[in-house]
């Protein structure tokens, strides 16, 4: 039996989504910005994938930029605000809890000549709002607090965040690479100024992400070149991508409260058996306020790796970490920034359901799981009956 | 990370894993804040190894090291033990992917300690322990092998 | 009949490298960072098309790095370089002629405390050896300079113009979107640093390009994050975008010469009869340092919007300037940087061939285009019988 | 750029090419740098346009507006012709896209310039021409509407 419960690294096309994309792939190859008929449908073809996302967002279609994925969207947001507003201020706040994309844009920024105030996380996972009110200075120019966390599932409290900012007058970048597919986002109610989004996470082509700019919020460009994107990310556009990022975000929204509760069952049935199942295991990450599809476990006196292969030799894809680093053996950021021990930190395992989970591949993780963990135990030297 | 079937094999049905009660030499290395430690258990006479154990905590490449460290240095002398290198092992293993080569140089440096152990206990000298400093815990902060 | 003839915009996908993505936009999603068997398949196909690209150049793997396009690529050769070296100084060299993903980064950095030297190019679309030479300061850190043009598709002397960079020890970038598919390079020999290319240009897809970058040759990343790329370009990779691209670089080089013979013969047939069929016409770019399908004529009197629209209409697909600013009137800056008036600049056409480019199309459009330009000349208040 | 099909009638059909050997009024506005020349003849008699004529260099848009102003004048007063706004004759043309809407803007102008011409010759007033200012070559240099 083949089980994929990494949907949170990656996820597979939708067949319909395919095919929204398969034209673009074939004869419509033109390219939007040539003035013949050959580009004029690609040039629609955009158009009305940014239409499909704006309207999830709730917002206006040119709000909505396409990028080559969530990692540039980070980029963007955080070194264009950074260069835009050098002279009013040098002062960013961020979490000591976001993806790479973002951190490391940050500590870039920190060689660069800025100030970087990463917040600390509870045990599990939040920010403190008095935190980040006592953060902020006067040359404060930016706040970047991701929706929620790609490896425990932490949900932040992004409005209330957003209100913050806005009092302070700070632009806020949200990164929703991981939320977005699974949560609500109104932009009309939500004060956030930037929202990075990347299709490969829900289910859309992997390659092309967004930012979502709030009209009148001036950043500089990441990518300058031709007049694409309204002159604000140069390059030919991915077309197929885009189109397929646009199909996949429309169908994302067309139930996600269904969505939700569906996975949301799936994962508390995963979780609840495991952790009864299997001792000295924890839990990481809020215990509601957490992404539907994200189950993370840390199991004491073994290591992640091990853990992972066992798993892949009866078929079962997860990860231990964020998959962006799992080819190093550094503890979690995330997992040490909640508190963990390195030992334990090592130990994490992160399962995250999607839409083709079914309950059979939740029935055939619990079995398998529990003697894998055990075989490692008795094979370590830290763990004593 | 690609491993090759030997690695799979020995992650899959390690060789020689447990502990010896009445060990002669006990090597420990590793730091779990690394994610591994390695232990191993000799059983030592006339300065043969008669038998071997091990018990680790780390990635696949480093219990699968462990593994095929103790089947080549079972039945050998010390030194003969004491001659094995870390690449010996991996080659053993068909090659590891260079980011877990350090995994391999865990199992030359638990047998190393085990035998400074041995050669500590019985006030013994051995030419393959010259200039051997055993680790001293936190130090041992290996680099783990990334690319800049 | 439909004639594309725009295949510098743009290029179909081929059969064979759409055939070679498709496994990766349906089974094989996994996400090459993750460890298990649903990431191996990507991981592996990522490596091929890696060594694909680096074949063609005669590279080493280590010295690809995928991008998001040329642009990006672009991107970050220029500020990357910019950033890394600008403790040792602050100016760089690039042409008039550049791409606007070229000329655009370089303008963003003058605003950012950089100088740029943007070399004029004689009437045919070169630059001077003895101007480049003249350029070069104590400061110079970088020396930019287009492979092939994009619109009049004038090729530079690289080589040289890279053993003077090298004289001068200064780093060597080349944008060779254009030129790359179509003529030889071998890193082994050519004294460049870096080179950018993008895989829309020679029947891959669109959202894909790639960095070489010599070994040893240290830059900034232009996108931080995970560890893909060996660290130099975070995001998750677009795996079907980039076996494409490897598959669609070996197909051009499989056997560029004959490639190279068979277009040259079209896009010499096709200009020497329109330049006959039509007076005041003159051919735009070097008459020979040329690419071997680029054909770009100026038609005094009228304007090039309006005989694209002409075109279109009898299915013939064609650019005048780049297709980037298409959307613009502006005349092209480098039609106008060899020296036309802007009149003239303004009715200019590029016609660009590509491998489905048929003689039956030729003779199609040199049918149909004389007509055409009659047409507009006498609703021209500048023309006079 | 995606035409109206009225824009794209009036662009391969244009109505009242050509110019007029004795015109009463010519009226020329744009600038070759730019990209665009509107040249328009006409016949006057009693203050009505009983013939109009064009000569454009420029783009679809422009010819089309051209094409279609000259339609919307022809038989009418010269007060008019004067009221015609350039948004009026994007409307009749079913619209233009944002970025071209300076090629209508051109043919109000150019039937302004005309008038002025007109006016000029006749020394009349014209209630329309009130504070016109007539194109002083490079100066009319448009924006051509790119967005930032
Ligand atoms: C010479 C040149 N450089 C750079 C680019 C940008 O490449 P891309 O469209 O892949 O971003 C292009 C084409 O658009 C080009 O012709
Ligand atoms: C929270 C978060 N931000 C950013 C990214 C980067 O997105 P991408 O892989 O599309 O570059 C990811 C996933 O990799 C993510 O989980
Ligand atoms: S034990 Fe294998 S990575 Fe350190
Ligand atoms: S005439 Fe239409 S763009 Fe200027």
């Amino acid at each position: 039996m083949n089980v994929y419960l990494d949907y949170s690294a990656t996820t597979p096309i939708k067949p319909e989504v395919l095919e929204a994309m398969m034209p673009f792939l074939t004869q419509q190859y033109g390219n939007p910005s040539s003035l013949h008929s050959f580009g004029r449908e690609s040039r629609k073809a955009v158009d009305n994938a940014r239409d499909q996302i704006a309207k999830t967002l709730n917002a206006s279609p040119d709000e909505i930029f396409f990028t080559g994925g969530g990692s540039e969207a980070d980029n963007w947001a955080i070194k264009g605000t950074a260069y835009a507003l050098k002279s009013k201020g040098r002062h960013i706040i961020t979490t000591a809890i976001e993806h790479h994309a973002v951190l490391h844009a940050c500590e870039y920024l920190e060689k660069e000549g800025f100030q970087v105030t990463y917040l600390p996380v509870d045990e599990n996972g939040l920010i403190s709002l008095d935190d980040l009110k006592n953060a902020i200075k006067s040359d404060t120019i930016l706040i970047s607090v991701m929706y929620a966390n790609n490896e425990i599932g932490t949900i932040q409290p992004i409005e209330e965040i957003g209100r913050i900012a806005r009092e302070h007058r700070v632009l806020f970048h949200t990164d929703a690479v991981q939320a977005y597919g699974h949560l609500e986002m109104d932009t009309k109610n939500l004060p956030v100024d930037m929202i990075s989004i990347s299709a490969h996470k829900l289910y859309g082509p992997k390659g092309v992400g967004a930012l979502y700019l709030r009209k009148g919020v001036r950043i500089h460009n990441l990518i300058h070149g031709g007049g694409q994107e309204k002159k604000k990310r140069a390059g030919t556009e991915n077309i197929a991508g885009i189109v397929g990022f646009g199909k996949a975000a429309e169908l994302a929204y067309i139930d996600v409260e269904t969505h939700d509760q569906r996975l949301t069952a799936l994962r508390d049935d995963l979780k609840n058996q495991l952790m009864e199942a299997i001792p000295y295991t924890r839990l990481n990450g809020h215990p509601e306020r957490r992404l539907c599809n994200n189950v993370n476990l840390s199991f004491e006196f073994i290591e992640g790796e091990s853990m992972l292969l066992s798993l892949d030799m009866v078929g079962i894809g997860a990860s231990s970490g964020s998959a962006c680093t799992s080819g190093s053996l550094d503890p979690s950021h995330v997992l040490l920034a909640i508190g963990l021990s390195h030992e334990i930190a090592h130990g994490s395992l992160r399962l995250t359901l999607g839409d083709m989970t079914t309950q059979e591949e939740i029935d055939y993780v619990v079995k398998q799981l529990p003697p894998i963990v055990q075989r490692l135990r008795d094979m370590s030297p830290l763990y004593e009956q | 990370m690609m491993y090759s079937e030997k690695v799979m094999d020995h992650f899959t049905n390690p060789r020689n894993v447990g502990e010896i009660a009445d060990a002669d030499a006990i090597g420990q290395v590793g730091n779990p804040k690394c994610g591994d430690i390695m232990k191993m258990y000799f059983k030592i006479e006339n300065d043969v190894i008669v038998d071997v154990k091990f018990k680790t905590f780390g990635c696949g490449s480093a219990i699968a090291s462990s593994s095929m460290a103790t089947e080549l240095i079972k039945g050998k002398t010390i030194d003969e033990a004491l001659a094995l290198s870390n690449r010996a092992v991996a080659d053993a293993l068909d090659g590891l992917p260079p980011a877990k080569m350090h995994c391999s140089v865990l199992a030359e440096e638990a047998i190393k300690s085990a035998m400074f152990d041995f050669a500590q206990r019985h006030k013994r000298d051995f030419e393959g322990l010259k200039g051997y400093q055993p680790p001293t815990g936190d130090e041992d902060h290996h680099d783990h092998g990334e690319e800049e």
